[in-house]
């Protein structure tokens, strides 16, 4: 009786904003292609719960499964073998390992979000001075990432600018302002935070607002537009940083079918994906296109 | 509840908890199998009602299976220990260290690890033994203490990874039909049951569980008991760590967290009391099952039903059937006399 | 005034209580009028707590109507109890540990909602003041978890007291009060009697009724078996209504001729327990009686013989072999035994089968390498259930279930199954009724006439003084005088009070 | 009353570490920021009293983080439909009361252990909340930040509510007659029902409190910011235990103060700024917070071996 190709589509976590949009993009090529579309994570991020969750799916059998990998090494036995049913899988968001999928679909490449907010602090910062980073927990698999690159360009790139924190903030909006406010107390000549996790961006600026600071303290992260608007328009939050979520859901799930349909193939070029058109490919990699700052200059054309 | 000589035999068997999470558990397991399993597009049956899925349920219940079992002495003594989880983050990490950063042998790692789970419980025993501190306070501090330790030394960032192939099988294949670490669990259950059930040590943790004065009155060697127990419960951690770690292949700080609440589920949904001095393995083993069943059997319904968001369903779930269970195990303690509070 | 023509303040008729199947009340009858001290007596589980359990509103009867002044109340609560005019001293005290003297004066005291605001100073003002009517010592604002066993029965007192009650219960208010505190206690009730409240007395010791009361109640298994005017009844008579049968008491036996010494004790001490300085020695086949009023030591002494509160000075010596003692299970291995005084916290796990409680000191004999054998379990079981008579539905059956005589003698029979070289019984027969009594006396000089060394404590004088070979007599936490057997009774309460030389009044 | 040596003792670790960061960084008391923290936990105090008076009694309530989520949550949907703020107010302390109460009604009148009980509705909101939302965020409208007033007027008004809450709560738990009870039920339920207070009443009681001062508290935080997260209030249920337990509050029942709690809540709270001001790398943070618990209750529990035979 089943007839309608079924992707399983496996974020992070689920409750986050980040997901949700995500998922709407999927949805909405889901419903074009007439494709099954399963959304299921963890709720809060977790490599054992993620592993779980494609074992899960490869014995349901199902035909398709994306994944945005919490960690890379736990989740590829199970992707491996998820191939070797007969299964494709994709990779979005964050990559696991090449042999564990047939292609990522890459919104960004980790150095080319953690330059890209490196850069726009630096810029912000006029070159020289304090920033501090917010991050979701200090285990967390893409952050971790982000920060080593971080680290690692730091003293070349900008000597004379100084990382004086890294403080996790749980997921937690309130506790990023709270440790947000204390790194403002703390750091007097702090200059500019940088939230690496989506509730950090909001909850960073909201301290900023309420210590009075604004345009003295800068606030760029990661965010959905829609969380962050209002601190944008007060000119609060700089910069969000956000490839355009809903359209990583959509090409997702587009380049999903099209793999089961064998439409896809290595060695592919560039792909069409729907109302979105046509999209790089290199390598095994499907290129979303460069991350984006929304500013107060753009945001309004954003709802989501 | 108490059994008196005149009531028959099937009464006592019928009437008793583990009796009824049984039949919770088959009633569950047809339901899951009856709407669980399909055929899918390429005529392949998929679902609950596969052996791989059936294996799989078992591959990931061994951690909190091995949570429980550790936990189910505890709370027979009428203690508790939130600690658990933290304490399989810290000798994850504690594994790791040693092989990756020391250089140490995998057995020798291994085997470093359970004493390092024990020593943890130790630190738990003594100050519950020593400085007659409630378990809750100071299985909360070290349930923070035990996690900081696994995030100060890796400074959150470190994951170990890489294991050699001969360590994930214990977590990633099946051997002799059933997968590798259940092998792990099942002498553990076995061991703890033997414990519980057939010697003079789990009598008198009952003892110490019902009246831990009436115990000592007795001569029983109340803060030994007490100790082993805590003991006990951090080198079954250490084991969970191992496991745990084999099946993700990877060692991370962040390794069982919340699991004690779920460990803590199962054994009282398993009739464990806690308040101490009566409860089971068995019960625990089937606590732990329904749950798993639960959790696993849900998450294959979207297939059939497109049922999403079966993690939170499951969530409520096993809260009501906590609640559920528990009115009807007091049921009988209703018509007579009440207990006192905590 | 005279007492017939006065309508009476309290009635009750026809009361029933079960618990399960124990009947402890079967239709008492009693009556109490404005400005009596009414006495109830009657031997330990005759029904006088469950008695007063109803009249505070504590437990509902099951049957029965009770009338107050002239009214029927039912469904009484002790709130509602309280403020009808009724307050009692309970036998144990019911207090809140970790609040005040003050507070806990207070909370009893005072009427009105939830929603209402305390007033500290007057508490402490009124607790005071009912303190010093009691004579006690300590401040109101002491916790009452740091108050002596006899301090908060001076709480209790003063609780009752400033209820300003129509009706005052006390039940055995005097069991652990230092002499002084109860002749300040006497004073207090013959004040109420003046004042025109009615008293409801429970004691034990006859010659305080004597001293006291006016009438006198007397409970049978759970039966009024009469009431009588003090002054026209004698004490015999008293007695074998309570009892229901002439009762001698247990014959004094001379004890088999001594052998070795098998325990002795040099300068024991131990701060923790109070108790300091302490010597003797107990032969094989002795029985050492142990007397002493109630906070006197003898239960600290034996805690700290058996490990509970270990010494911290002196000697245990155990057929001449030193023996360090430092938890319970140390003084098994030296052939220690204590039934200790508390069956219900101590002697017992309530919820665990009689078989199991019995085999629980004996675990390692019994169970070789750790592994429980059910068969010699229940063979040991059925054994002294046999040999001590004890009545229960079967050797699963939970401790709960057994009446306190039965649970002593499970109690009793754990300890026995030790086979030990010496035997500590802290209050053996507290709670037993008469039969069980004289079977448990039998039973200890069968132990001493095998050879064992016993140390009987007991505040039943009578009991003492008949089974033991010697008597010791303890006093502020010291061994202060060793008596021959067969010391006459007033002289042992002399020294027991550090009166030498006087009688008891 | 008991003299108060476990509050003192708190009070003062919270003095010498306040003292140590006078000396090392002076900073930290830099009047805004300073208000903008203690601004940020006064939610939590708020919960914490009600966790303080659920433990005195004897009980513990682990769903609070739950139901602060729910709460917040309701509270947020209803101001974003247009409801006045103090019908959101009254709602969100309904809506905790319900769930307190359902809470107390498992452990009053069914007689289940409360451990389990709010360990089951804990998991039971919290991904009942899951299940509704899917972790979205809601954003409020205009005029519900600071009450619509000026941020400055608005954090000082949440300092003085909250102050005021912790002070009246504290009067009424030393004299009112219901705060005793509650003293008197976790101290020993049976001489409280001779004494004619109903055990059974205060339990329902406390842990309906609970729910709405946690309702109260929601609102405390919603006002704080221009939106919500449902994911708010998770682990908040550890730390106002965690600040009862260190503040004196005797997990035995009966004993404790909420001035004891306040100060236990400060130490806790003050940890991770001064980590920052010190400069000490946040993955110390869990580590240090759990030797501190375990040092303030080491503290009490040799304190108590040594006074007591
Ligand atoms: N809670 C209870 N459950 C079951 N049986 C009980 C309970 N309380 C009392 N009994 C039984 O009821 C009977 C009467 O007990 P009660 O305490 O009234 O005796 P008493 O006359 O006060 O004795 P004592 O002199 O020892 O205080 C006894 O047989 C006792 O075992
Ligand atoms: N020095 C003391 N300080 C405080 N409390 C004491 C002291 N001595 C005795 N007590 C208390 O008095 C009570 C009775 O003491 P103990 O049991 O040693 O006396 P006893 O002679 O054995 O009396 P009983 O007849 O009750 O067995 C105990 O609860 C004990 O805590
Ligand atoms: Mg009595
Ligand atoms: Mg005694």
């Amino acid at each position: 009786a089943e007839s309608k190709l079924m992707i399983g589509m496996l974020p992070k976590a689920k409750g986050n904003a980040y997901f949700i949009s995500c998922k709407n993009g999927a949805d909405k090529a889901a419903k074009e292609l007439g494709v099954e579309l399963l959304f299921d994570g963890p709720t809060d991020s977790n490599a054992a719960k993620q592993n779980e969750i494609v074992e899960n799916w490869i014995t349901l059998g199902l035909d398709v499964i994306t994944v945005a990998a919490e960690n890379k090494e736990s989740l590829s036995t199970a992707l491996r073998k998820a191939r070797a049913q007969g299964i494709a899988v994709l990779t979005y968001d964050a990559d696991a390992m090449p042999d564990a999928r047939s292609f990522f679909v890459n919104q960004a490449t980790p150095a080319g979000i953690a330059l890209g907010l490196l850069d726009k602090a630096a810029e912000l910062a006029g070159g020289e001075g304090e920033i501090a980073i917010i991050t979701a927990t200090l285990t967390a698999g893409n952050q971790r990432e982000w920060l080593r690159i971080i680290h690692e360009t730091l003293p070349v790139k900008y000597p004379k600018l100084k990382l004086i924190a890294v403080r996790p903030s749980d997921d937690l909006k309130d506790k990023a302002q709270s440790e947000a406010t204390a790194l403002m107390s703390a750091h007097p000549n702090l200059e500019v935070i940088v939230a690496i996790c989506t509730p950090g961006t909001p909850g960073a600026a909201e301290a900023v607002k309420q210590a009075g600071k604004t345009g003295k303290v800068h606030v760029i992260g990661l965010g959905l537009p829609n969380e962050n608007r209002r601190y944008v328009h007060e000119g609060v939050t700089d910069a969000v940083m956000l490839w355009n979520t809903e359209d990583l859901g959509y090409l997702t799930v587009y380049a999903a079918a099209a793999l089961a349909h064998g439409e896809l193939k290595p060695g592919a070029k560039s792909f069409q994906a729907g109302a979105l058109g046509s999209f790089e490919i290199t390598g095994d990699n499907i290129l979303l296109g460069k991350p984006y700052f929304f500013t107060k200059e753009n945001i309004d054309r954003f709802d989501f | 509840m108490s059994p008196t000589g005149e009531t028959p035999l099937w009464r006592r068997l019928l009437f008793r908890h583990e009796t009824l999470l049984l039949l919770v558990l088959v009633v569950e397991w047809l339901l899951f199998y009856h709407y669980g399993t399909t055929v899918n597009r390429r005529g392949v049956t998929v679902g609950f009602g596969t052996m791989d899925r059936q294996m799989d349920i078992l591959r990931h219940s061994c951690e909190i299976g091995l949570l429980a079992l550790a936990l189910t002495p505890v709370i027979l003594t009428a203690g508790i220990d939130l600690s658990v989880g933290s304490l399989l983050g810290l000798c994850a990490i504690v594994f790791g260290k040693l092989w990756h950063d020391a250089g140490v042998g995998l057995p020798l790692a291994a085997a470093l690890t359970l004493l390092a789970g024990a020593l943890a419980g130790g630190l738990n025993a003594g100050l519950i033994t020593r400085l007659r501190l409630p378990p809750l306070i100071v299985t909360l501090g070290t349930y923070s203490l035990f996690r900081g330790l696994a995030e100060a030394m890796t400074q959150g960032a470190v994951t170990y990874t890489d294991f050699p192939a001969a360590f994930l099988f214990l977590g990633q294949e099946r051997w002799l039909g059933l997968p590798a670490q259940a092998w792990v669990l099942l002498p553990v259950a076995a061991g703890v049951w033997l414990m519980v059930h057939a010697t003079a040590t789990g009598r008198s943790l009952r003892a110490i569980g019902f009246s831990p004065e009436g115990a000592r009155y007795a001569g029983l060697p109340v803060d030994r008991r007490v100790a082993l127990v805590y003991v006990l419960a951090g080198v079954i951690a250490a084991l969970a760590a191992l496991i745990y770690t084999a099946r993700l292949g990877q060692a991370k700080a962040d390794a069982g967290t919340g699991y004690e609440l779920f460990a803590i589920t199962a054994v009282v949904l398993g009739g464990t009391s806690i308040f101490g001095g009566r409860g089971s393995i068995t019960g625990t083993l089937l606590g732990v099952a329904a749950i798993a069943v639960l959790k696993n059997g849900l998450a294959t319904l979207p297939v059939v039903i497109r049922l999403n968001a079966t993690e939170e369903l499951a969530g409520v779930l096993t809260g009501l059937l906590l609640l559920l269970a528990l009115l009807g195990s007091n049921l009988p303690a209703w018509l007579g006399r009440g207990r006192t509070p905590r | 005034m005279h007492p017939d023509t006065v309508p009476p303040l309290l009635s009750l008729a026809g009361i029933e209580k079960r618990y399960g199947a124990v009947r402890a009340l079967q239709g008492v009858d009693f009556e109490l009028r404005a400005g009596e001290v009414h006495a109830l007596l009657g031997e330990n589980g005759a029904g006088k707590s469950t008695l007063i359990g109803i009249i505070t509103g504590a437990r509902p009867p099951d049957a029965g109507t009770m009338t107050l002044a002239g009214r029927v109340v039912a469904g009484l609560d002790p709130a509602a109890a309280r403020l009808l005019g009724i307050a009692c001293v309970h036998q144990q005290p019911a207090l809140f540990a970790e609040l005040t003297v003050a507070e806990n004066i207070g909370l009893r005291l005072e009427a009105g909602g939830a929603w209402r605001r305390v007033d500290w100073r007057a508490r402490a003002a009124r607790a005071a003041e009912l303190l010093q009517r009691v004579g006690a010592e300590f401040p109101a604002t002491r916790t009452v978890r740091e108050l002596s066993m006899p301090e908060q029965q001076l709480v209790e007192i003063a609780g009752a007291l400033g209820a300003g009650a129509r009706i005052v219960i006390m039940d055995e208010p005097t069991a652990s009060l230092t002499r002084r505190e109860q002749e300040k206690l006497y004073g207090i009730v013959r004040g109420l009697r003046t004042a025109g409240v009615g008293v409801i007395y429970i004691s034990h010791r006859l010659e305080e009724i004597r001293a006291l009361a006016d009438r006198v109640t007397v409970l049978r298994d759970g039966q009024s078996v009469g009431t009588r005017a003090v002054a026209d009844v004698t004490e015999p008579e008293l007695i074998r209504l309570m009892v229901g049968r002439e009762v001698g008491l247990t014959e004094r036996a001379p004890g088999a001729a001594p052998g070795a010494v098998r325990l002795a004790v040099q300068k024991l001490g131990c701060a923790a327990g109070g108790v300091g300085d302490i010597s003797f020695e107990i032969r094989a086949g002795e029985i050492l009686g142990l007397a002493g009023l109630v906070g006197a030591g003898r239960t600290e002494l034996a805690r700290t013989l058996f490990g509970l509160t270990p010494a911290d000075t002196g000697c245990i010596r155990i057929d001449g072999q030193e023996k360090r003692i430092r938890t319970p299970g140390d003084a098994i291995a030296a052939g220690l035994a204590y039934v200790p005084e508390d069956r219900r916290r101590h002697g017992v796990i309530l919820e665990m089968p009689i078989a199991q409680n019995m085999t629980m000191a004996v675990h390692r004999r019994l169970f070789p390498g750790g592994w429980l054998r059910s068969g010699p379990e229940l063979a040991l079981a059925a054994d002294y259930i046999r040999d001590l008579g004890i009545k229960a539905a079967g050797p699963d059956a939970p401790g709960a279930s057994l009446s306190g005589g039965n649970q002593q003698k499970v109690a009793l029979a754990r300890w026995l199954a030790t086979q030990p070289r010496v035997l500590i019984l802290d209050e053996p027969t507290q709670g037993v009724d008469v039969g069980a009594k004289s079977e448990i006396h039998r039973i200890i000089r069968r132990l001493a006439a095998d050879g064992l060394a016993v140390l009987l404590i007991s505040s039943d004088l009578p009991e003492v003084l008949a089974m033991s070979d010697r008597l010791g007599v303890m006093r502020g936490g010291r061994l202060v005088e060793m008596l021959p057997g067969g010391t006459p009774a007033p002289v042992v309460m002399a020294a027991a009070l550090g009166q030498t030389g006087r009688a008891v009044a | 009353m008991r003299r108060p040596t476990r509050e003192l003792s708190v009070a003062g670790v919270l003095a010498l570490l306040l003292v140590a960061m006078a000396v090392l960084a002076p900073a930290f008391f830099a009047p805004q920021p300073l208000r903008s923290l203690l601004v940020r936990e006064m939610p939590a105090l708020v919960v914490a009293c009600g966790m303080a008076f659920v433990i005195i009694a004897r009980e513990i309530d682990i769903s609070v983080g739950a139901q602060f989520s729910v709460c917040s949550v309701v509270a947020g949907l209803l101001a974003v439909r247009g409801w006045p703020l103090p019908l959101v107010l009254a709602a969100a302390m309904g809506t905790g009361a319900l769930m307190g109460l359902a809470n107390g009604a498992l452990v009053a009148l069914a007689r289940l252990p409360s451990i389990v009980v709010t360990l089951a509705t804990m998991v039971t909101l919290r991904q009942g909340l899951n299940l509704a939302r899917q972790g979205e965020f809601v954003n409020l409208p205009d005029g519900v930040q600071w009450f619509g007033l000026s941020q400055t007027a608005g954090q000082w008004l949440v300092l003085a509510v909250a102050a005021g809450v912790l002070t009246v709560l504290a009067w009424a738990a030393r004299h009112l007659a219901a705060g005793r009870f509650v003293y008197a039920v976790g101290s020993e339920a049976d001489a409280a029902r001779l004494a004619g207070i109903d055990p059974a009443r205060v339990t329902l009681g406390v842990f309906g409190f609970m729910g709405v001062l946690t309702g109260f508290a929601a609102m405390l935080n919603l006002v704080q910011s221009p939106q919500i997260q449902p994911l708010v209030g998770s682990g908040l249920e550890l730390k106002v235990i965690a600040a009862a337990v260190v503040g004196g509050v005797a997990i035995s029942g009966g004993r404790g103060s909420l001035w004891g709690v306040l100060a236990g809540l400060l130490l806790l709270a003050t940890i991770p700024p001064a980590l920052i001001h010190l400069h000490i790398e946040a993955y110390w943070e869990k580590a240090i917070q759990g030797a501190i618990i375990l040092l303030a209750a080491a503290s009490d529990g040799l304190g108590r071996k040594g006074g007591r035979a």
